[in-house]
């Protein structure tokens, strides 16, 4: 229990050896950012950069990154610098870096025109070194020697033009090629992790400190990247959607506004085109799944929560509705399929569709409910019991009303998911592809009364019925015939009007969530 | 009244430990002198050999005790030796922990409330209690003190009430104001009745949970370490209303704190450490001269 | 003129929409419970769905003849076929009168209603079969699609056929613009089974194949199976399937060595129709050459049938409503407009006249 | 004997609810429990019309409504109390009528597919011993093994992309983002779970088929590498929120006392919470892959919709057709046993993802009550 | 050192009211005498005009004091008063309470810990902490004990280490067997060395803990009521545990139980609430003859 090392509480200012660590995971990134772009065709491969192509360029890049990994190891190695590395780099960077090896090894190998069995072994040996200079050299150079190495050699690559614009090469017996323009910015992707990560470990000085910042930045990465999917997806959407949403936009006229996408059917007569019968179809199928799973779903949490003695049957609740809530929605439709349609008229119809989608929001308000209704402090129904007051009234004047808050959300959340479901309804609700204004259901005034049973009917409901996420598949399997002049144009301003009715409730949804914490809170 | 004031030894502490070694000895012999202690006054529950049990674990262990009408008598004794679970016992709020098991009579005015058939609603109007931590409804304060009532059925508020002229805002205005008065918050809220009562501070919370107690018109007010989450003045504040209220109920209340229990009450009730009653007296002779042993230690701090 | 009509009123409507004609059919009156004749139903076949569709719409728009763009003539166009017409009622109010239904002289209100729902043959089919449509939109035999005897279909059905589908072959632009302008048929039967997979095998650019088949058991599907590969169980061996025109569309545009067939109505740029040489005729996608594509005699064409039902109620199979809307598809009017014009096959004139024999009497 | 003290345990649980029944009618108002055991009556009736599709259903259904407003009115309590139950079914039955419905359907093709082990004929089995799809050129034949194939194909995709991903960015959300940054990445990753399954699917089928089919030379553009792809991101969320919910759920003194001994935070979360959270985290993986599976919409318009196996095995770049999207572009077209068989691949579906439904509930209730310190 | 021993008052408590009165009234007009309270031996904290905020609340308010190396420094006062705030800024695990902001110094022989480029994780080896209830690892007992070691590299045991032969299994039995002996756990447990942790009792539990921050062998031990969820018998084993680590280390314990405070600590620094320390000296001073008023009410439980 000696105080072995006592290393120093405040690290000295920024060291050069700091400074350049971090340029060289800063330049990682760029060269991570400038590769996406790449593959994504944002920029070629080719495109001149400074009288180089853009795949000469990011081999020199690379190169450098990975001299300089290697050199910050080797620094650390012979002591110039003040780092903490442990003896080993792990077992996990061991066998990632074995892994990678081994791939190199085959790949290049095969390249050159080994068989299999030279393959193997060229992997195998590589990986071998590989494994040996992680695991059982100092965690300086087991991290940074290997990991270097593998850019350094992609850099090679790209700048002797042995992979660049133009190379291709067969994968035999898979159907396909791989082609410069793709493997060039996979290469710089993967090779900028390998030296992002490895300067980010030189940068903590190795050791724990620099575990944590090389985990650090692995994972800003992921999540960077997830945020950028998202937005760019949402984005890409939007940019194409936007002109078929607002074409024929006014403000001003008969109406406030003028908004024909969303209120003009695609009959043959519109002039233009629009989702009204579709937006209305969705609109009953989010209503009619509400009004049955909302009651039940909250019925059923309160039962489950107020009254149910922990047993096999509340386990068997539970189990049944954590099944209900993974089941495949497809599932859900050939249910729908088999049991409602043949007892709603033998047709697909708004109604089948409702119920189904019912079933499916069921477990999702189910679960939230639940989860609200526990989160309501037990002090309010002991305060409520001891005040004399009966279960049910505590309940109703207490319980429910501190649970509405999660309820709601739920609910919201719930119906937000719903709406954007499409193979339910395309079992058991059907309708058409360019709907006409005609076709919105009208379900108010659609109810009828007769003598015979059952004695209330209403064919609205009992008709095949359009909305937003079917009329989309529709769209793209059955296609555009008819009046549509633009029909990229129509598609994607449905997508877009689809996207932004559900994440209108999604904002909705959060935006409560918000609400109601800020006004506990205050 | 046999057991009072039969201490020989003096009632002037000079040092606890030396004093208790002494006094103790003689009361651990002879040990439960105090059961058969009876407070002045008319008795208002009366507690037969109750015993709790949580699953297999004895949390109670055969208590009884009178506690007498229009009094505050105080339970005293270290964290987990059953205080709490006693005072559920006596609105049989003990019902509500599933693991819970009663055994054993509590008479109030002379009625089981354990025999069968009993009405808990009736009963718990009658028994009201006030929690450690306030814990008023999300509500306004006017419906956190009209809540009770409402309920109850009497005092009606609904729309139907209204339309049927039924209802009574100004008999529930009456209620209110009284209820808060006398739990000496109505000066602090009376200009803020639709507030919502969270936004009061602790202390008010507390004062307001008692209002709302109030409200009921209950004849027992059960209070479990009801200043235990508030700063020193609310405190003061709650201990003053404790013992005001005792003049027109019969009050119970559990504490942590001695101290505290020395200011506000007439008799006092010592459990300690396994669920058993060690002594119950009045509070003075509880602090001054204990008969046992182990209350000597406990009060004069020795463990605890 | 009329093939610019194909995108129907949006095309030339838009700005021209006089008094609110451009803001098609706005009636939500049809229909809602009134004790008039019930709304005509059809389903089915998602090759008929534009005919049926587009003569739906102009159905119920019921616009006065006054109109000129959907009916009608006015001084700028001239409504196909107007001069067998003449009439100076509302669209479907004629069509109706026909038949004996009151007009009711007011726009988007026609004396019933019509609505056509898009899904199969097969559903179509079936659907007619249990009574719940008046129509069943199929583009395959009824014989075929419910697997029943001709004795069976003569008894149950009456077969309306409205148009005619060309389902032409098609190449990716790329493989035309490399030569294959031209297969066989016993080329295509061995691309579909499997037995060519390189263009360079007939004549085309050493390229593998990328076959495009249409959803098993569809109705497409069977009859390509039956006209191309000589029977309707005729194995086949593509590389994708896709349920409907549009799709197919899509990868033969997106790829650059497909071939796949589908409705004349979704040529379009980015792939090409190819000639076909059966048995030393070759028919070509020209409407203009000797033998083509739209001929009958070409053997991947289709009739395109709308099956109604023969029960106790109809025992001619074709009530009064059904005759008067089916009737419609049946002047030049309809099959120019309602067929040429969404680039499906007219009927030849004998045809027409045979199929207007099946409806019953006009009044 | 232990069978005979279970038959005693089981007579006294039922004499103890007997009695308990008894206790709880003496102790009711009859009227209220004419009014409760009426409305219950009727419900039940009217479930009963509906399932026999009898056009009188709307009578009892009437008759519930009727008389539960009545209740409602006068026995406020008790009536609640037996709806709610009722309401409670709703989920058991709702399970078992899919259950039922589901598997009727498929026995004509279970049937059609039996096939015989020593003699014994196994329904269904045919379905899986052999490779043939082919619904309409003899010989017919129903085999699920090329969509199992190909859901297996793309949830594996799936579960690659999703499981690192979404635990990182879990990780990320529970113990490293500062709070104003959670609270921008947390909504997001949400929003990410809202995006319609037919938006990717559009923009796989007109973006990302045409892409791949250039970038990679491909014989078309369906690929189970995209495909998987694109469900790993949709099940990407599911994964998130789970994981981070049970990341959080770690005690923070757990963490707080890594952190005292001088720790990193990544050490920290690395040895004490990530292996605290194991089962959450693995539940959460477990739901992720669920979803994969069950995986619809983009998956019928992206793949190329042909029954067959890809060579090799996994190949990437060929991308066929899944259980899921075998039935939503079959259904419709499809008649017969071809529609039965689309409903056994239902059922295959359905078990497998209530199994791992099951599985994940299992392991988190292992993990509650690991973190309960009862283990 | 000039103002210990200092009151006229006898060192014998007659009656605590009493004798406050007087010694309260002059303390409190010359207020912060205290401030200069030198303890003997080395200063291993100084604690240099703490103040703390949690958003806008001021929870410590100008905090300023000495700590002197291997004694025990107890901080006692009531629920509230920023004892466990002072506590954490100790080894800056208040940088881990996201509305939590710190003005001041806090140095650590000398070197300031609130200066820029500190590596928390090297002040926090030095610096170690046990808190409230015990919180062990779900983890076996020697995992547990040699958690802080491994993290740091002083002991490597994964497989790597083992191939290399870099693995020290007897260094780690050798480090766990002590830090459990030094926490007295060693006889308990040493049979079950790859038992899981949490299957120890609390009291077992707590030793553990403490015997997990022994291994990392830092200079200063915080405790936050290390025994405030134990039993009277685990919590007298702490108690001794803490007055023999102090032999060693530097040990900063907080407690609610005055009692614990007189037995444990060599001097006590006593928090009102508000966050104001208000006087700080030997313990001895403190319990027999405080200089505040406030703090002699405190003690002899006028209030809290
Ligand atoms: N709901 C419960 N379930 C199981 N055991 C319980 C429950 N409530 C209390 N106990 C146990 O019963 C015993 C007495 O608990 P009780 O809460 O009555 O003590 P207390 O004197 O009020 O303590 P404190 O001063 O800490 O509030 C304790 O051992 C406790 O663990
Ligand atoms: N995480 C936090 N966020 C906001 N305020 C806090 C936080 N922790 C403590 N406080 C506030 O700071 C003040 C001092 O709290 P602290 O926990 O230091 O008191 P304490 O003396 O340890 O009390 P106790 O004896 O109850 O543990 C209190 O008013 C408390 O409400
Ligand atoms: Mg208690
Ligand atoms: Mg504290």
């Amino acid at each position: 229990m000696s105080r072995a090392t006592q290393t120093a509480l405040v690290r000295d200012d920024r060291t050069v050896y700091e400074a350049v660590a971090g340029t060289a995971v800063g330049l990682s990134g760029v060269a991570f950012a400038v590769g996406l772009a790449a593959l994504l065709g944002v920029i070629a491969i080719d495109d001149p950069v400074a009288g180089f192509a853009l795949s000469v360029v990011f081999g020199a890049v690379l190169l450098a990154l990975g001299a300089a990994v290697v050199g910050f190891g080797v620094a650390s190695r012979f002591g110039y610098v003040d780092a903490a590395p442990q003896p080993s780099a792990g077992i996990v960077a061991a066998a990632a870096f074995t892994g990678i090896w081994f791939a190199v090894g085959a790949t290049v190998s095969g390249a050159v025109g080994l068989g299999t069995g030279g393959r193997l072994g060229v992997g195998t040996v590589l990986g071998g070194i590989a494994f040996a200079t992680t695991a059982l050299s100092r965690e300086d150079i087991g991290a940074t020697v290997p990991g270097g190495a593998v850019a350094g050699l992609c850099g090679l690559f790209l700048v002797t033009g042995v992979v660049g614009p133009g190379w291709e090469r067969a994968l035999a017996g898979y159907n396909a090629t791989l082609f410069g323009d793709t493997v060039v910015p996979v290469v710089v992707l993967f090779a900028s992790l390998v030296t992002g990560w490895s300067a980010a470990k030189a940068y903590g000085g190795f050791g724990a400190r620099g575990r944590n910042v090389g985990a650090y930045v692995l994972i800003y990465l992921v999540v960077c990247s997830i945020l950028t999917v998202l937005v760019g997806l949402v984005a890409f959407v939007t940019v194409n959607g936007l002109t078929g949403l607002f074409n024929g936009f006014g403000v001003g006229g008969a109406g406030l506004v003028s908004w024909p996408f969303l209120t003009n059917g695609a009959g043959l007569l519109a002039d233009i085109p629009g989702v009204f019968p579709a937006l209305v179809g969705t609109v009953w199928l989010v209503i009619g799944a509400v009004l049955f799973a909302v009651p039940t779903g909250v019925g059923a949490a309160v039962f489950l929560s107020e009254y149910a003695e922990q047993g096999r049957f509340t386990g068997a609740v539970e189990v049944a509705t954590n099944g209900l809530w993974s089941t495949p929605s497809i599932v859900f439709g050939l249910f729908g399929a088999a049991f409602l349609i043949p007892r709603f008229g033998n047709q697909k119809s708004l109604i089948a569709g409702m119920f189904t989608l019912g079933f499916m929001l069921l477990p999702l308000v189910l679960i939230t409910s639940r989860e609200a209704i526990l989160a309501v402090p037990d002090e309010y129904r002991d305060a409520s019991a001891a005040l004399g007051v009966s279960k049910w009234q505590t309940i109703r004047s207490v319980v429910l009303p501190a649970a509405i808050p999660g309820v709601t959300t739920g609910v919201i959340l719930g119906v937000g998911r719903i709406a954007g479901e499409t193979a339910p309804i395309l079992l058991t609700m059907g309708g058409g592809v360019l709907p006409a204004r005609s076709a919105a259901p009208d379900v108010l005034g659609g109810f009828q009364l007769s003598a015979s049973p059952p004695f209330v009917s209403n064919p609205a409901l009992l008709e095949a019925t359009s909305a937003l996420p079917y009329q989309l598949y529709a769209l793209i399997t059955a296609g555009l015939s008819g009046n549509i002049q633009n029909p990229q144009e129509y598609a994607w301003g449905l997508a877009l009007t689809l996207l932004l009715v559900v994440l209108v409730f999604y904002a909705i949804g959060i935006a409560t969530r918000y609400y109601f914490r800020q006004k506990l809170h205050q | 009244m046999s057991q009072t004031d039969t201490a020989e030894t003096s009632t002037n502490r000079t040092d606890g430990q030396q004093v208790s070694t002494t006094a103790g000895e003689t009361a651990e012999e002879t040990r439960p002198v105090w059961t058969s202690y009876e407070a002045g006054g008319e008795t208002k529950l009366a507690v037969r050999d109750i015993d709790v049990h949580y699953g297999d674990d004895h949390a109670l262990k055969g208590v009884s005790m009178d506690i007498p009408e229009q009094s505050v008598t105080a339970l005293i004794g270290p964290s987990g030796c059953g205080k709490s679970t006693f005072l559920r016992c006596l609105n049989r709020m003990n019902d509500r922990i599933r693991a819970a098991s009663v055994d054993g009579a509590v008479e109030l005015d002379g009625e089981d409330i354990y025999q069968d058939g009993v009405d808990l609603v009736e009963l718990r109007k009658r028994v009201g209690m006030v929690f450690q931590s306030p814990n008023p409804f999300p509500k306004s304060i006017r419906e956190n003190v009209s809540y009770g009532p409402r309920k109850h059925g009497d005092i009606e508020t609904g729309l139907l009430a209204r339309l049927t002229g039924r209802a009574e805002p100004q008999r529930e205005e009456t209620l209110v104001e009284q209820s808060l008065e006398r739990a000496a918050l109505w000066e602090e809220v009376n200009d803020r009745l639709d507030d919502n009562a969270l936004g009061l501070s602790g202390g008010q919370q507390q004062r307001l949970c008692i209002a709302r107690c109030l409200a009921v018109d209950p004849e027992v007010i059960l209070m479990d370490e009801p200043a235990s989450a508030l700063d020193p003045i609310a405190t003061s504040k709650i201990e003053d209303l404790i013992k005001d209220l005792a003049q027109d109920y019969t009050v119970v209340v559990v504490t942590h704190s001695m101290q505290q229990a020395a200011r506000v009450s007439d008799q006092t009730a010592v459990f300690l450490t396994g669920g058993e009653l060690v002594e119950y007296d009045d509070t003075e002779k509880i602090f001054e001269n204990p008969e046992s042993q182990r209350v000597e230690d406990y009060i004069s701090g020795k463990f605890g | 003129s009329g093939t610019s009509d194909n995108s129907g009123g949006g095309g030339d409507g838009g700005d021209g929409g006089d008094g609110g004609s451009g803001n098609e059919d706005s009636s939500n009156t049809i229909d809602s419970g009134s004790s008039g004749p019930t709304t005509v139903t059809a389903e089915g076949s998602s090759t008929v769905y534009p005919i049926s569709n587009k003569g739906s719409s102009y159905w119920n728009s019921n616009s006065p003849a006054s109109d000129g763009e959907y009916w009608g003539s006015n001084d700028e166009t001239s409504v196909p076929g107007w001069d067998q017409i003449e009439t100076d009622q509302n669209i479907a109010d004629y069509f109706g009168s026909l038949y004996g239904f009151e007009p009711t002289g007011e726009r988007s209100n026609p004396p019933f209603a019509t609505r056509v729902a898009l899904s199969h043959s097969g559903t179509g089919c079936e659907a007619v079969r249990d009574g719940l449509v008046d129509i069943g939109n199929s583009s395959g035999p009824i014989t075929a699609e419910l697997d029943i005897s001709e004795e069976e279909r003569d008894e149950n059905y009456v077969d309306h056929v409205v148009g005619r589908d060309g389902q032409p072959v098609f190449v990716s632009q790329a493989i035309y613009d490399a030569g294959v302008e031209q297969l066989t048929g016993e080329q295509i039967r061995g691309i579909y089974q499997g037995e060519i997979t390189n263009w360079s095998e007939v004549g085309g650019p050493d390229q593998e194949i990328y076959v495009v088949g249409r959803a098993e058991g569809s109705g497409t599907d069977t009859s390509f199976r039956l006209n191309m590969l000589g029977d309707a169980d005729a194995p086949m061996d593509v590389d994708t399937r896709f349920g409907q025109n549009q799709q197919v569309q899509q990868v033969l545009q997106d790829n650059d060595n497909a071939i796949g067939y589908m409705a004349l109505a979704f040529s379009g740029s980015g792939i090409q129709a190819i000639a076909i040489d059966f048995e030393g005729t070759v028919f070509r996608p020209d409407p203009d050459a000797e033998n083509t594509i739209f001929d009958s005699e070409y053997p991947l064409n289709r009739d395109l049938h709308m099956y109604t039902r023969i029960n106790e109620e109809t025992p001619e199979g074709t009530d009064m409503r059904e005759a008067a809307f089916l009737n419609m598809f049946l002047t030049d009017f309809g099959q120019q407009v309602f067929v040429e014009d969404v680039n499906y096959i007219t009927l030849p004139t004998s045809d027409i006249e045979a199929e207007r024999e099946k409806l019953p009497d006009q009044v | 004997m232990s069978l005979t003290t279970r038959k005693n345990d089981w007579r006294a649980s039922i004499e103890r609810r007997l009695t308990r029944t008894r206790e709880f009618v003496d102790d009711t108002d009859p009227e209220a429990l004419v009014v409760v055991l009426a409305s219950m009556g009727s419900l039940l009736a009217s479930f009963v019309g509906f399932l026999l599709a009898s056009p009188w259903t709307a009578v009892p259904l009437g008759a519930f409504l009727i008389v539960t407003g009545y209740g409602w009115a006068r026995h406020q309590a008790l009536v609640a109390r037996a709806v709610t139950f009722a309401m409670t079914t709703v989920t058991l039955v709702t399970l078992g009528l899919i259950v039922v419905f589901i598997f009727a359907e498929s026995i004509p093709a279970f049937q059609y597919e039996a096939a015989s082990v020593f003699g014994v004929s196994v329904p269904g089995l045919g379905m899986f011993t052999q490779a043939r799809w082919d619904a309409v050129s003899e010989p017919v034949r129903y085999s699920l093994l090329p969509m199992i194939h190909g859901t297996v194909m793309v949830t594996a995709i799936a579960t690659l992309v999703a499981a690192p991903l979404g635990v990182a960015a879990a990780l990320f959300i529970a113990e490293i983002a500062p709070p104003q940054v959670r609270e921008l990445v947390k909504p997001g990753i949400e929003i990410l779970a809202g995006i319609p399954s037919i938006v990717y699917g559009f923009i796989g089928f007109t973006v990302i088929n045409p892409w791949a089919s250039g970038a990679f030379a491909l014989n078309g553009g369906s690929t189970y590498l995209f495909v998987g792809m694109v469900v790993g991101l949709m099940a990407l969320p599911t994964v998130v929120s789970v994981a981070e919910d049970a990341l959080t759920s770690v005690p923070d003194v757990m963490k707080n006392g890594s952190l005292a001994l001088g720790a990193t935070d990544w050490q920290s979360m690395t040895s004490i919470t990530l292996p605290a959270a194991f089962s959450g985290v693995s539940a959460a993986v477990l739901l992720g892959v669920g979803r994969a599976i069950g995986e619809t919409m983009a998956a019928t318009v992206m793949l190329a919709g042909i029954p067959r196996i890809s060579e090799p095995l996994v190949n990437v770049f060929y991308g066929y057709e899944t259980l899921t999207s075998l039935i939503a572009r079959g259904y419709g077209s499809a008649n017969g046993v071809h529609e039965s068989a689309l409903f056994a691949a239902g059922v295959v579906l359905f078990v497998t993802v209530l199994c791992l439904s099951i599985g994940s509930q299992y392991i988190e209730a292992r993990m509650r009550r690991r973190l309960g310190g009862v283990e």
